[in-house]
């Protein structure tokens, strides 16, 4: 709770740091803002006692469990990356710097919300607090038509994905007369007969919940405002959000765990459509966001496997697989921002020749690519593996669709890789000046990918 | 009462629809604060009487003015918004008849709903006094969440509507 | 004695190494010496072994190591000697050996003299191997390594593209018959518990198997020892294996290496007596192959292709000795057989190198006056291969006639009386037209004849001793020479438990007066049809004419019988274009198209999949609201 | 345990070496990996049981542990890698790489995943680091390698680990029975017919991609063509022992009676893959592809043997896994020789090299007969055996599996003929002969060749306990 | 009202909800200015509104009315940020027309 406090203070302090005109000294008070807001986050694992204490805080509308304190020193930790990043990123920006890293922080309040929350109420209220920062993230670079593009897409369909979110928390509360999870769990001990108004609502709050974790067919905005939006905003949906996403889905799925046969099927098939449509498309993409993008659609696929598993480690499961899966992206983007510079280029080709022009660089590119394909003893194999397993006794077809979709991601993955270690570098290339804040990312990315083999089940024990 | 129902609910869905058809934007705005004003009054006839009040306040009010502003700004206030063909009207329609029916139909035998009702009556439930009671107690923490939410609106609003910052090339 | 058997094939497995590895930095008389000594080491210690096995009449075996336990295989590198291993031991060192020391003269200006000889020792080594092993295994390993060398000495001058071809198809053909010995080995193995041959060679014990499963083994077997001692139909490569050196197509492919798929006949006559059907298919090949290769032998003009045609026919003549059960028969066949053969090869060889290396009858005539001693040695060898009286080839013919006589009827015997009479035919022919009337070749060669040196004589004149001589070995009882069948004798522990075996009344039980006759009528036969041939290419001094001339039958004859190219349409070039087709259509198109065209129907896919993002948010929100019902019609159903 | 770790730190540091130090350091290493694995191999216990066991807890969770251990199969091919990688480098050691660091680097990180994955005993383990084995020989087949070697490579790792994937589905599936993946564990998984059908297809199709097996070999002759010749022999002579390691310790055991009823079928696709390759191989004109398809259909006869699963075809098996990484790695080491002397590997254009290089002809020449199983060479042995071993499953397809012996000697023979035998041409009259760094691999390949063919018992009573209590086992 | 004399209205309410929200969307589906789609998003939350403030009613439990006042919290902030936006992609497009964003696809 005081890791969100301070969040949100920090938040509020850059802003006004902004405000008067501070902009040398941002970044070092995010810096060490976050820092701060992690310390106390650990601090709060660490003397989390859910006998003393009680699961319940704030009035029963958030609880800062060890899953959402997990979450949340993951979240933040995160943040700290995108941070180190947005020196190169943000570069340009003056005035406005400010407005940009509040706007990043008061998501970061709504993801805190989607760890914590014990109440629709809260769901409904930390996905908006979520999203609307981002709305305009993504549109920030005003003068860009992509960025224009992308800024309304995501808000039209965001606020469409809402609407429906919100019918159904509306059929929820009528058919359970409660708002939150615990009066859900009341209500689902109680009755054996439940109303088709009480699944209809939920397989519409799952509708909702879908959009924001981008599943077929809800996930038509991802790879758009992936693409237009600035590729830091780009990094930040595709790792914090899409964790929040998912740790606000995965709550929402066990608390329903035990009405799983009825929506069981139903994301079951979405899984098994967004692995094949995220995997698929991603074959033809030749510029690196959509790509990634795609790829995380696919993401999203395999990770709906962990809402199926039912059993109580699948929520570790999907601990370990966001945070390898938030790892190796932040590896990617960053070594994406710095191969492509200023040239605004997307295409995979900026990555060409890279392995001789900057090794390491490649390297850390490499680790984190095939982490995120799967390759064994990468973090990301770990994260599959136990997604897999868990859903491998009452699912078996959808985990063969999800390795068959594996097998098709490591074309494109290995793409990357082709290009930067097999091809020949363009003839303007030269080698990058590595700033030490990309750096610092590039290490902790690849030692993460590659250390989070080592203990994943330490990894998992965490939430 | 339930005749003054069913004449809410006429007037909501012939607004309603009068707002997604019709040619200009600002008849569509007219129709919708129609619309709104139809609900409020089942939320009275529901006891709401509170929210019916803040509904007219902030929808009919504020929100919709909002609109009304923009779209005077941009000047569309016309007849002449492009229309889309009428294969995919046709589709669109077929699509939202097919989400109502669906949705209706998934949310078959309903009666069980009648189970949870609670046996006492609260007629003063909607009042401001009860409404508010609740707010500053189960619900202080998202009240003052949702503080966040209006912040980052303002300032992501600010930021992007606000003309000429010449010392940000990017924006 | 049992310790020094190692020693026998050890000899020429260094002089292997001593030739192979430092050879070409010794001088020539040093590497042919070492090699020759090599074998002529092993020829002593084999008379030493022989003289033991004689006194003792005991076989002697010498385990070494255990070459392979795994499973229920156990088997032991190990050599043994008895009756006929040790024959075969004699003739396998003694004719090597001669060999050797006539290559030494032979090869002399060969710039490979050192290789040639490392070969040789390695053949002999391997050759030993063959006949000393205690186990099939041991016999197949030498079986294998005999093929090698001989592939190896065919391909011995490699750059010439045509031998390396016969090298192979000799080694390819082989490795066809070597299959089949596996196979029968497994076959064995499966039931009897073991490829030993002092476990497998117990007659009680064959009875008591499956008399199918007998013949099974026995065919098998056979298949291997087709292709060994060139029988049809896997005899083509023996033909063109004169592609070698001519001292190795004396050794090899005359003398010893072909005969292995007797010994091993005779080594199996348990087995083989204890199966008609596998006996009949013995001889019904031989007889063929015998007859087939004589009639192709006619019209051969290649003064070693003749010889060649005639040892697949001989060989095929003791294959039909092996059928009727006469093994000691045709193991005296084998030996005379080495005797001449190998006589009138290196004398052959002796022409060609008087000849630089011509070897056409046609280019040849009136040798008999430019080499005198050539044309003795050719002249003695023969009349042995023609059964002139009292030659060595004479006595072990008969005796094979007579077997066939005995024990196959009269039709059997016409038909190989028929076949020696044409072996008669063309070496006469051959005979006649080489050494007889005028000289046809060039000038050049008139004048600069190479006679044979004294390496080269001194062996002819062994041999042609005991090309004389050798008959004397199983002379029949009716001539009352001293010790009479005293080859049959000799190998009568090897061969005593063949029951109902020719060789069993070998002695004296049958009638003398019937073998006179038969003896009689072949020998007039013989000696009327070499004169009959003398007439024609001696004194009406007819020439054959040159291949493009002939017609009819004759030609398909001079074609032989166009078996290499009915091989070639019905083997190679199919596989050829299997091959092909298999590569570049099935391959590529059929089996790694269905992977491919999973990989491409993806990316298709993918191509397809990515209009679905259209780019319009309206396509966007229709997606969301179809999605959206269609989840909730499933709802419904669900 | 050391054997693994002196690999993966020599490529640690392989990777920080600039210039030849690397050859140095790769070699160091290799050498200092074979010293200790002969030296393990004193007073090995031959009896089945492992030795030197080595088990770190891992991911409790799963039963999962980072458990090695060696009998003798593991050894055997322990052993193989360890002496084929010093012979491998040394065969390098005149190919200029560019940085020779990285391609050390990566092949001793190969090196190390080989003796892991033929060392786990531990599920997981085992395929992390099959996996992790797929992956340096990727980037040295797509660094160093020819043509078209982007899209080869690309189709290489991506077909392998598509089978692979499908192991790891029956290995999830084996464990989630078992509740660990310990293998003993795995070993007492009683499994219903169906579920067995089901996880023993998974292997297969992970091993049968690997070895390859007909009809998922269209990897194999591409990527052992495009790729630089270290990578193909590592590829050859090691890399697919795994697969048929794989069959014999992971698949068979776990899913017994599934196995006995499905294995005519799998013996038949391997025996179809003899005669397939072999036949395909009798026209190829690249020296390199014509080797590539020789190893299909070697390696066909080896899975035929291994799929009969009795003591001959295990035994043999081992045996010959042994002797085809040594033959194979030989034959990509002429054929890598001839094709920087000559700078073609097309068969047509060679010709007359005996005259020129003799020494590399004899060498040549004992390979060859090796590959052709010749007696007394190494492989004859284990066709021997293999060839037995089906013959006890199956007579007929012992007898068409045994035409490999006919057709290895038509194609390599072919081969010999056209390379060394002939005249020479343009290309071949000034041949540079092999001199002593060419030699010293060479040499040490042809003495183990005649070594194990004479006296191939030693291997055979190193494995022979492990078989035994394999097939104990699997209660075959 | 409702909960005192008509509780059978509730499903009534239910289908003029489900009604209105699909009216809502139809909207959004056929029209181009993106400002009335902006105002069918509206009519779809006002959709849920009513469903709220009709269950709150039926169930006799305030906590759906207080869950209007959340949504139109956030419809208010959403239509701020929403109209920032138009306004920013009419100064670079002069058009609201959504039909002509689709620069970003495949």
């Amino acid at each position: 709770m005081f890791s969100f406090l301070t969040v949100f203070a920090l938040a509020i302090v850059v802003l006004f740091a902004g405000l008067f005109g501070l902009r040398k000294h941002l970044f070092w008070i995010l810096a060490t803002g976050l820092t701060a807001a992690f310390a106390v986050g650990i601090g709060e694992w660490i003397g989390y006692d859910p006998a003393v204490e009680g699961p319940k805080v704030l009035a029963g509308m958030l609880s800062f469990d060890y899953y959402a304190l997990s979450f949340g020193a993951v979240a933040l930790g995160a943040m700290w990356l995108i941070a180190l990043m947005s020196g190169f990123s943000f570069r340009h920006l003056n005035k406005s710097l400010g407005d940009h890293y509040g706007l990043m922080l008061f998501s970061l309040c709504g993801a805190f919300c989607l760890f914590s929350y014990e109440s629709l109420l809260m769901l409904f209220l930390g996905v908006e607090i979520l999203s609307i920062p981002l709305y305009v993230l993504a549109g920030s670079q005003r003068r860009s038509l992509a960025s224009n593009e992308a800024a309304l897409k995501y808000y039209l369909m965001g606020s469409f994905a809402t609407g429906i979110l919100l019918f159904g928390i509306a059929l929820l509360f009528g058919s359970t007369n409660s708002l939150d999870l615990q009066g859900m769990h009341t209500y689902l001990a109680g009755s054996l007969e439940r109303p088709g108004l009480f699944y209809t609502g939920l397989l519409l709050v799952f509708m909702g919940m879908s959009f924001k974790v981008a599943a077929v067919p809800f996930h038509f905005w991802s790879p758009d405002v992936y693409e237009g939006s600035p590729t830091l905003v780009t990094t930040y949906m595709s790792t914090i959000v899409k964790m929040a996403a998912f740790a606000a889905f995965f709550r929402l799925a066990s608390t329903f765990g035990i009405a799983a046969e009825h929506w069981a099927p139903i994301v079951a098939g979405l899984s098994a459509l967004t692995i094949l449509v995220g995997n698929g498309t991603a074959v033809y993409q030749s510029r690196f966001k959509r790509l990634l993008a795609y790829s995380s659609i696919s993401h999203t696929g395999y990770l709906l496997l962990g809402l199926l598993a039912g059993t109580p480690g699948a929520g570790g499961a999907m601990f370990l697989y966001l945070l390898s899966y938030v790892t190796a992206t932040i590896g990617a983007f960053a070594v994406f921002q710095l191969a492509t510079g200023d040239s605004g280029k997307e295409e995979i080709s900026v990555f060409n020749g890279l392995a001789k022009r900057n090794p390491w660089l490649a390297f850390s590119m490499a680790v984190s690519v095939l982490s995120m394909a799967g390759i064994p003893p990468l973090a990301g194999f770990f994260g599959k593996y136990f997604l897999f397993a868990g859903a491998l006794a009452h699912w078996p077809w959808l985990v063969v669709v999800a390795l068959l979709g594996s097998a098709v991601g490591i074309y494109y993955y290995l793409r990357l890789i082709a290009a930067m270690y097999f091809t020949p570098a363009d003839d303007d290339a030269h080698e990058i000046d590595v700033p030490w804040a990309y750096a610092v990312v590039a290490l902790v990315c690849t030692v993460l990918a590659l250390a989070l083999g080592v203990a994943p089940g330490y990894v998992m024990g965490l939430v | 009462m339930e005749y003054l129902f069913y004449a809410l609910s006429t007037l909501s869905i012939v607004f309603a629809l009068y707002m997604v058809l019709a040619r200009n934007p600002v008849h569509s705005v007219l129709a919708l604060i129609l619309t709104f004003f139809a609900i409020a009054g089942h939320y009275i006839l529901l006891n709401a009487q509170f929210l019916a009040v803040v509904h007219v306040i902030v929808y009919a009010g504020a929100i919709m003015v909002l609109f009304l502003f923009v779209l005077m700004l941009l000047n569309l206030n016309t007849d002449n918004e492009p229309q889309k063909s009428n294969m995919w009207k046709i589709l669109a329609a077929i699509s939202a008849g097919m989400l109502l029916v669906t949705l209706v139909a998934a949310m078959k035998d309903s009666e069980q709903l009648v189970v949870l009702r609670s046996n006492q009556v609260l007629p003063d439930q909607g009042l401001v006094h009860n409404l508010g009671k609740l707010l500053f107690t189960k619900y202080v923490a998202p009240f003052e969440i949702s503080s966040i939410l209006f912040l980052a609106a303002m300032v992501g609003a600010v930021l992007i509507g606000k003309r000429g910052m010449q010392d940000d090339p990017m924006l | 004695m049992a310790h020094m058997l190692p020693l026998i094939p050890a000899f020429p497995l260094i002089g292997f190494l001593i030739v192979g590895l430092f050879g070409k930095n010794l001088p020539k008389t040093v590497t042919g010496g070492i090699a020759s000594l090599a074998v002529l080491a092993s020829f002593v210690v084999s008379v030493l072994v022989f003289g033991e096995i004689s006194s003792t009449h005991h076989a002697v075996e010498s385990q070494m190591f255990t070459w392979l336990k795994a499973g229920d295989w156990n088997i032991g590198f190990s050599l043994m000697a008895d009756q006929l291993s040790g024959w075969m031991m004699l003739i396998v060192t003694g004719i090597g050996f001669l060999i050797h020391v006539y290559s030494v003269g032979y090869m002399h200006d060969d710039e490979g003299f050192h290789k040639f000889f490392a070969y040789l020792n390695l053949f002999v080594f391997s050759m030993l191997l063959l006949i000393m092993g205690s186990n099939f295994l041991i016999l197949f390993f030498g079986w294998e390594g005999v093929g090698l060398c001989s592939y190896l000495l065919i391909g011995f001058w490699y750059d010439n593209a045509e031998y390396g071809k016969a090298a192979r198809k000799a080694f390819i053909m082989n490795r066809v018959g070597d299959l089949g010995l596996l196979l029968g080995i497994f076959l064995m193995f499966t039931q009897f518990g073991s490829v030993n041959f002092s476990d497998v060679f117990q007659p009680e014990l064959v009875a008591s198997k499956d008399p199918g499963v007998i013949t099974a083994i026995c065919l098998l077997l056979f298949v291997g020892a087709m292709g060994k001692s060139a029988q049809i139909p896997l005899y083509t490569w023996l033909p063109d294996a004169m592609a070698g050196p001519t001292p190795v197509s004396a050794l090899i492919h005359a003398a010893t290496m072909v005969t292995a798929g007797i010994y091993m006949v005779v080594r199996s006559n348990v087995l083989y007596s204890a199966s008609p059907d596998a006996m009949a298919v013995v001889a019904g090949v031989g007889l063929a192959t015998s007859l087939f290769a004589a009639v192709i032998g006619l019209r051969q003009n290649d003064i070693k292709k003749v010889l060649a045609y005639s040892t697949v026919s001989q060989l095929g003549l003791m294959f039909l000795a092996l059928g009727m059960g006469a093994y000691a028969t045709a193991m005296f066949h084998v030996t005379t057989h080495a005797f001449f053969k190998a006589l009138l090869f290196l004398g052959s060889g002796a022409v060609i190198h008087a000849l630089h290396g011509e070897q056409d009858i046609r280019n040849m005539g009136g040798l008999r006056k430019m080499l005198p001693f050539t044309y003795a040695i050719m002249l003695i060898g023969t009349l042995a291969i023609s059964g002139f009286p009292l030659l060595s080839g004479f006595f072990s013919k008969d005796e094979i006639l007579e077997q066939v006589y005995l024990n196959g009827g009269t039709l059997l015997w016409g038909i190989s009386l028929i076949s020696a009479l044409i072996t008669v035919t063309y070496m006469s022919r051959m005979l006649f037209v080489a050494f007889h009337g005028e000289f046809r070749g060039t000038h050049e060669q008139a004048h600069h004849l190479h006679k044979p040196g004294l390496s080269m004589a001194v062996p002819l004149g062994i041999l042609a001793v005991l090309s004389v001589f050798g008959g004397l070995l199983n002379t029949p009882h009716f001539l009352h020479l001293p010790s009479p069948q005293w080859m049959a004798e000799w190998l009568k522990p090897v061969l005593d438990h063949a029951h109902g075996a020719a060789d069993a009344h070998g002695g004296g039980h049958h009638d003398s007066g019937l073998a006179l006759q038969l003896m009689a009528v072949a020998t007039v036969l013989s000696l009327a049809v070499m004169g009959g041939c003398w007439w024609i290419y001696s004194q009406k001094k007819h020439l054959p004419v040159s291949d493009a001339a002939q017609e009819g039958f004759t030609k398909v004859v001079a074609g032989k019988f166009y078996v290499d190219e009915l091989y070639d349409w019905l083997f190679v070039r199919p596989t050829e274009y299997l091959s092909r087709f298999l590569h570049d259509v099935y391959d590529r198109l059929v089996v790694d198209g269905l992977v491919n065209g999973l990989g491409k129907g993806v990316v298709a896919l993918s191509g397809q999949l990515r209009k679905l993002q259209t780019g319009n948010i309206e396509t966007y929100l229709l997606g969301m609201v179809l999605g959206a019902s269609a989840l909730l019609a499933v709802l419904y159903m669900l | 345990m050391e054997l693994l770790l002196i690999p993966f730190a020599a490529a640690l540091l392989a990777i920080f070496v600039r210039g030849d130090g690397a050859r140095y350091l790769a070699l160091g290493a290799t050498l200092t990996n074979l010293g200790v694995t002969l030296w393990r191999l004193v007073g090995f216990q031959t009896d089945g049981s492992f030795n030197h066991e080595t088990n770190l807890p891992w991911i409790p969770e799963l039963g999962a542990s980072f458990h090695l251990g060696f009998d003798g199969i593991s050894m055997l091919l322990v052993l193989l890698t360890n002496i084929l990688a010093p012979i491998i480098v040394l065969t390098t050691w005149k190919r200029d790489f560019g940085q020779a660091g990285r391609f050390y680097g990566l092949f001793l990180l190969m090196q190390g995943a080989l003796v892991g994955v033929f060392s786990a005993l531990d599920g997981l383990l085992f395929y992390v680091f099959w996996e992790l084995a797929l992956i340096p020989i990727y980037f040295i087949c797509a660094i160093w390698g020819g043509d078209d070697k982007n899209r080869i490579t690309l189709k290489f790792f991506i077909y392998t680990f598509f089978g692979s994937l499908f192991m790891l589905a029956s290995l999830i599936y084996m464990q989630q029975k078992a509740g660990s993946f310990d293998l003993n564990a795995l070993y007492a998984v009683e499994l219903a017919p169906s579920e067995a059908l089901w996880v023993l297809l998974g292997f297969f199709l992970a091993f049968a991609i690997k070895m390859p097996i007909f009809p998922f070999h269209t990897w194999q002759p591409d990527t052992y063509t495009v790729a630089p010749t270290g990578g193909t022999m590592l590829l050859s002579g090691i890399m697919l022992k795994m697969g048929l390691y794989g069959a014999m310790r992971w698949m068979v055991p776990m899913a017994p009676e599934a196995f006995v009823g499905q294995s005519t079928w799998m013996m038949i696709l391997a025996v179809i893959g003899i005669v397939y390759a072999s036949i395909i191989a009798v026209r190829q004109s690249d020296l390199k592809r014509m080797i590539a398809y020789s190893s299909i259909a070697h390696v066909g006869l080896i899975a035929a043997g291994v799929f009969a699963f009795n003591r001959e075809g295990l035994q043999g098996g081992l045996v010959q896994m042994l002797n085809h990484g040594i033959n194979v790695v030989g034959l990509f080491f002429v054929c890598d020789l001839l094709e920087h002397r000559l700078g073609t590997r097309d068969l047509a254009k060679m010709g007359g090299v005996a005259k020129t290089a003799p020494r590399m002809a004899v060498l040549f020449m004992v390979v060859m007969l090796g590959t052709v199983a010749v007696p007394l060479t190494n492989g004859f042995v284990g066709e021997f055996l293999l060839l037995n071993a089906v013959w006890q499953a199956n007579a007929a397809l012992a007898a068409v599996a045994g035409l490999t012996i006919i057709f290895c000697a038509v194609y390599m023979l072919r081969a010999y003929q056209l390379t060394m035998f002939g005249p020479t041409g343009p290309r071949t009259e000034n041949v540079a002969d092999v001199d002593l760094v060419e030699t010293l691999p060479l040499a040490l390949l042809v003495a183990l060749i005649l070594v194990l063919g004479v006296y191939p018992q030693p291997v055979l009573d190193l494995t022979a306990g492990s078989v035994e209590r394999l097939i104990q086992a699997a209660g075959l | 009202m409702l909960p005192l004399q008509h509780p059978e209205l509730i499903n009534q309410y239910i289908l003029l909800s489900a009604l209105l929200f699909c009216i809502g969307a139809l909207g959004v589906l056929i029209r181009r200015n993106a400002i009335v789609v902006l105002m069918c998003i509206e009519l779809m939350l006002n959709a849920v509104n009513l469903l709220f403030a009709a269950f709150s009613s039926f169930l006799g439990n305030a906590d759906g009315q207080i869950f209007v006042f959340f949504i139109m919290v956030v419809a208010a902030a959403e239509a701020a940020v929403g109209l920032a936006i138009l306004v920013m992609v009419y100064r670079n497009t002069r058009s609201v027309d959504i039909s002509f964003l689709d620069k970003l696809k495949g």
